[in-house]
């Protein structure tokens, strides 16, 4: 074909392997976050959860307060406080059945605790005991993760193990808005979206990493938005309504246990209190701002629809505040007591079996703390 | 029953070979990295497993090293015995924190609870002209994170057996394929596979009396060719495959030094703060009365790994071991 | 106040703090990627353009052609060519002024030639000479970089750090579909976007990483959607299409240089040939799509242009193509003298000074060669 | 003129006055990292940083280790001096990628045209009751990577002498803090700082004649305090701090080696394939014929960082490095 030929022939040719794959429209979350305390949606919950919410949030509340109560007097190293978060905390524990599995953040104790977790045990991190507390396989709940968003792949890879097996579980795996500026944020939602994976991922945006507000965090119109850059939808839900939490995760648990794949959610909500108890905020924001969120309180919230449908009355107030004051209670009597560790605990969990150099340093240590008593109390000294 | 005479085959043969036993031996063991399914891997260790045993099994990962070993760690923990390919040394550090923070630490901060048995197989090394990032020697790094295991193997036997070893392991190994060694062939048979050793002996690679070579991986060879030619100095050279770093056979490696009186540690990474360090220095404090000489170090220079074309400079070769092994103070011995 | 004047007060409290942050949709990429050739648009471009572009992509095209067949002579250690893809490459570095930089991946040899860069000089990575063959400041080309997506957060930096200065400096980087996957890609991307700095990402998407097929690389609506996720606009573009790639890149660099901010681009293209010389395509893909590629090939679809336009006839061809030869001419003979190394820069640049360790290796080293040497030829040997 | 007499102050605020001057006396030089801005980072050592040079020049970056440092690479190459502030340890290893694979190669694979001038702050050890990840010694992994600088200041006036130097170094240096000495006091006049040496230079910290503590960071204090509770032994040990890890100062440790006969090397992070194996080695390649005794290690255990309330069995302490002094041979000098 010569040239003069070609030019009449010439038409465009789109790329032959190209198609976008999926509609972007319905994984975008809506302009504002999702509400149902006080519109007409709430009057159709079911009288129960709304109580079960309620009593749980009261209690979410107490336990934040207690355990900060313990950095004061020494029995707890650190503990960062989710007051103000309640919402999120529980209902994320409430959206999952028994067989599922609950991958938290290091904030995310209360969720731990709702999800059947010995309150004490829940602490063992905190207080300076043992890294986990807890056995994960006892609630299906893994340990607490300190390094940020590094559990979510590992709640992706789960999810799909679990699949793999032809078992029908869901992996609830939380992070905060800080966390998901982490690559690994990106590769967990990644793998979730290629593999289907039944996952849900819960950012809790409570406007600070620490100090960093979120305006310096992103840019992104809404961190729901990330989902559609991984083929998964998005939902904006406000997190201090218990109930609207509770319904877009249970929603989307139940996607992701039909094979729909995973979903991103991100509850808008505020961090209360500082950091943990070692931190001071005043450092980095004013107190008006606080008091604008202390507004739009989680458990008061609650408390007004409950008492709006005629469901709590002073008395059932009460008797909340007393379950919450004897779960507070029992928590200050056992963390009270001292935890009593054995150092030969050190070397027995490195691997399955001590190898050979640890039985060898297992060996120093014993007869270092075998001297060191006989030396009498001198001789722990240095 | 006959028995097939063993003929040669590759590291690379032996190493799918045992991937392929321990996924049909073994419903739990999933393969997962980038191009290791239908590919069969950049260098065709995997070659084969997906058609056999399903996508599901041998997995195309998205390329995302974190990701990879992230989620590996989630399969292991729903009891899943994941085998992860990292496609080289370089490109395992992306998955540096979910390694050390967790793959690590997971067991110990569980006391117990969780166990992550998953083996992670890391193409290491250089000698094959490869650019740059393609040819880090890392066991340094895993060395000194407890809580993993590392092994190497040095023959195709061993590749057999230490990866069967690894991958049945409970605890997480980091497991060193020396890139060079792939298609090193010696007289194997597959059908009869060497007996699946647990991991963590060293073995005598060739015995000697004046002084012992301490190496392991792709250096074996190396020691082995320089024991030969040393034979000629007049040096009868004791060869030690340390096959596993970590845990570390001091016994076999003691053994073999409070005989010699000598020893040498020859590594293709960088002497500083590199394998023979350690090596050298735990001889010293269990041999220090049975060393005629300090333990040297033959090791590659402590500089970024070189452009290809420079590769043979830096690599430790038999004469830059006979020179170590000269200067192990032979005359006060006399 | 008691609960029941509560009840009546109630309303819904959004939470005060809480607005969206930028409107999404001007973000997202249209469903469709941007074309020009053969479409009325194409007929505005200017002449001189549609020429550059030209003589550049049918040099390319030889470019790759002939480092393939250097990798054949053993010339070259390995080699990705970038045939099918040479619209992006160039395009990529025409839309940037001197002044700006370039971030390519492994694979742009030909964005760093088309920069300025020697053509021998940015083969010398390839051929198993040092690292980085030409000086970076000299056309502000970074390292090629092996490692994929870890260049993007050096653009990032380096950007921020003109615009920091003052310099209106725009950087321009280019990473895979696979490695979109990496969270590098995620940090820097949201680094940019929320530093605004003037960076522009372009994401080849060549439909393969090695064997790996987009559809197990993501299941977004395309790659360009992730964009949003950041803040920053998503652009798709048939990367077959010079024309459409040079204008996108030119719009987004202007953008960046204005102060605009960050945008990424998705090109849609294709690797034509395998993924490198060692690489051996037919595992993982059928004829049949290479061959609908092949018919949407970017240099054809510019000569079509030109041709159709007048401005191209056999005679400019043939020069074109001379051009294109000469080029190769002189490469295969430069490539062919063998590259001198000495041994002893294996010191020099690992540090700004030697260590006094870095000093009695490099003695150690002459020794050895200086050895070498006396015992002659078989000294050499092992 | 009138000068301040010295008065305590703590490293932390030795640190801090070493960033401000840095920064006062180049306008290249720009803070970046997690809290760094508003809050003054979670140890306050950028405190009044931001607000001083403004946000451009102390920056809060989003939370992404890899992106900061990545960035931070950039930056350097544009000709800035960047300070990157890692939070913690174990907060740095999303970052190991960026580390090995540029910062410390690029001056490499450039042949020299591009340097990375930039100064990588990273709190380091244990003994503050940190929960899990915040007290990682992880010094081995950087020590093991040629191209970087490893620097760690024992004392206040080190702290100032060695952070403005390292930033001052035309090469990437990791700077790392120990923790648990960021509130320790020195009699030290901020208005008279220290001057800036070079980086690679060893002190002894006490002289003494018996064997040779070899120690840095964290463990100087415990070593000069061991030493002290050695003397109602009849011992007299010379305590080296070590400062800079690299560049080795082989000089004066083998000087003070050679000197007294023996050696300990003392250090928090694990031994095995930790500092103490290199130092060892080398100390013995170089000395061994003035070593009486073979060069021991006191260190942490093999064992991932343990709980808090273990903290105090895992560090090294007094009686376990005089324990290890007892078991220098002492007998055969008789
Ligand atoms: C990988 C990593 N980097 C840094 C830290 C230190 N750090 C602990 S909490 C925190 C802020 C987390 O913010 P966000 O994700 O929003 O969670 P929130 O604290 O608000 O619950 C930081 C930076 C860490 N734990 N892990
Ligand atoms: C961090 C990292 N992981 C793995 C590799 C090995 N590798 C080299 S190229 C490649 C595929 C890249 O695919 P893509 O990003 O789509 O770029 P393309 O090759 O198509 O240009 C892989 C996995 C690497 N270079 N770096
Ligand atoms: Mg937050
Ligand atoms: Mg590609």
């Amino acid at each position: 074909m010569t040239v003069m030929e070609q030019r009449g022939a010439y038409r465009p040719t789109p790329p032959p392997a190209w198609q976008p794959r999926t509609d972007p429209g319905p994984l975008l979350p809506d302009a504002e976050p999702y509400r149902v305390l006080g519109t007409g949606a709430a009057d159709r919950t079911d009288p129960r959860l709304l109580r079960a919410l309620y009593a749980r949030l009261v209690r979410g509340r107490r336990y934040n307060a207690q355990a900060t109560a313990l950095t004061r007097q020494g029995r707890l190293a650190v503990y960062p406080s989710s007051t103000g978060q309640e919402a999120c905390e529980i209902a994320a524990a409430l959206a999952l059945e028994e067989r599922d599995w609950l991958f938290p953040s290091y904030r995310d104790t209360l969720a731990v605790v709702a999800r059947g977790v010995d309150p004490v045990e829940a602490l063992t991190l905190l207080r300076g005991d043992w890294h986990t507390g807890y056995d994960p396989y006892e609630h299906r709940v893994a340990p607490l993760s300190t390094p940020l968003a590094t559990q979510l792949p590992h709640a992706v890879g789960l999810a799909h193990a679990a699949r793999l097996k032809g078992d029908d579980v869901v992996a609830l795996a939380m992070v905060g808005d800080g966390g998901t500026s982490e690559g690994d944020f990106h590769e967990a939602l990644n793998f979730a979206a290629v593999w289907r994976a039944p996952v849900v991922f819960l950012v809790q945006n409570n406007g600070f990493a620490i100090s960093v507000p979120l305006a310096k965090q992103t840019a992104a119109p809404s961190l729901a938005h990330k989902a559609v850059g991984y083929g998964m939808p998005g939902r904006l839900v406000d997190g201090n309504d218990a109930l609207a939490v509770h319904e877009v995760l249970t929603g989307a648990v139940r996607r992701a246990r039909e094979g729909g794949g995973p979903t991103l959610v991100e509850a808008v909500t505020y961090r209360v209190e500082a950091h943990t108890n070692a931190d001071d905020a005043t450092r980095y924001r004013g107190d008006a701002e606080v008091e604008t969120w202390r507004r739009h309180d989680p458990v008061e919230l609650l408390e007004r629809e409950l008492t709006r449908r005629g469901l709590l009355d002073e008395e059932g107030m009460r008797a909340a505040r007393e379950d919450a004051e004897a779960m507070a209670a029992d928590l200050r009597a056992r963390m009270n007591e001292d935890a009593v560790l054995d150092p030969m605990d050190l070397f027995d969990h490195v691997y399955a079996e001590p190898t050979p150099q640890l039985r060898e340093q297992r060996d120093l240590l014993r007869a270092e703390l075998e001297a060191a008593a006989e030396a009498g109390p001198e001789g722990e000294e240095r | 029953m006959t028995t097939v005479a063993a003929r040669p085959a590759t590291m690379a043969q032996a190493l799918t070979r045992a991937l392929r036993d321990a996924m049909a031996a073994d419903p739990g063991v999933h393969v997962l990295g980038e191009d290791v399914g239908t590919l069969g891997g950049v260098f065709r260790i995997t070659d084969g497993l997906a058609a056999e045993f399903g996508d599901d099994r041998c997995t195309d990962t998205p390329l995302a090293e974190a990701g990879i070993l992230g989620a590996a760690v989630g399969m292991a923990m729903y009891g899943l015995r994941p085998v992860v390919e990292m496609q080289f040394d370089a490109f395992a550090y992306p998955a540096f924190e979910q390694l050390v923070s967790h793959v690590a630490k997971t067991r110990n901060r569980t006391r117990g609870a969780v166990g992550l048995p998953l083996t992670i197989r890391i193409p290491y090394g250089g000698g094959i002209g490869g650019v740059e990032h393609h040819s880090d020697s890392s066991e340094a790094y895993y060395m000194a994170t407890p809580g993993l295991h590392v092994v190497t193997p040095a023959t195709v036997a061993d590749a057999y057996g230490l990866l069967r070893a690894s991958i049945a392991s409970d605890d997480p190994v980091v497991f060193l394929e020396p890139k060079r060694l792939y298609w090193s062939k010696d007289a194997w048979d597959p059908e009869e596979p060497a007996p699946v050793e647990p991991i963590g002996r060293a073995v005598v690679r060739r015995p000697g009396r004046s002084a012992t070579l301490l190496t392991y991986g792709p250096s074996v060879a190396v020691c082995l060719e320089a024991a030969e030619a040393a034979r000629s100095e007049g040096w009868d050279l004791e060869v030690v495959d340390l096959r596993t770093l970590v845990p570390f056979d001091d016994e076999t490696v003691c053994a073999s030094v409070r005989r010699t009186g000598r020893a040498v540690v020859v590594h293709e990474g960088g002497a500083f703060a590199g394998p023979g360090g350690e090596i050298a220095a735990r001889v010293t404090e269990r041999c220090f009365h049975r060393l005629e000489a300090p333990v040297l170090r033959v090791a590659g220079f402590d500089v970024p790994y070189p452009p290809p074309m420079l590769e043979r400079h830096h690599l430790p070769g038999v004469d830059r071991i006979l020179d170590a092994v000269g200067r192990l103070q032979w005359e006060a011995e006399s």
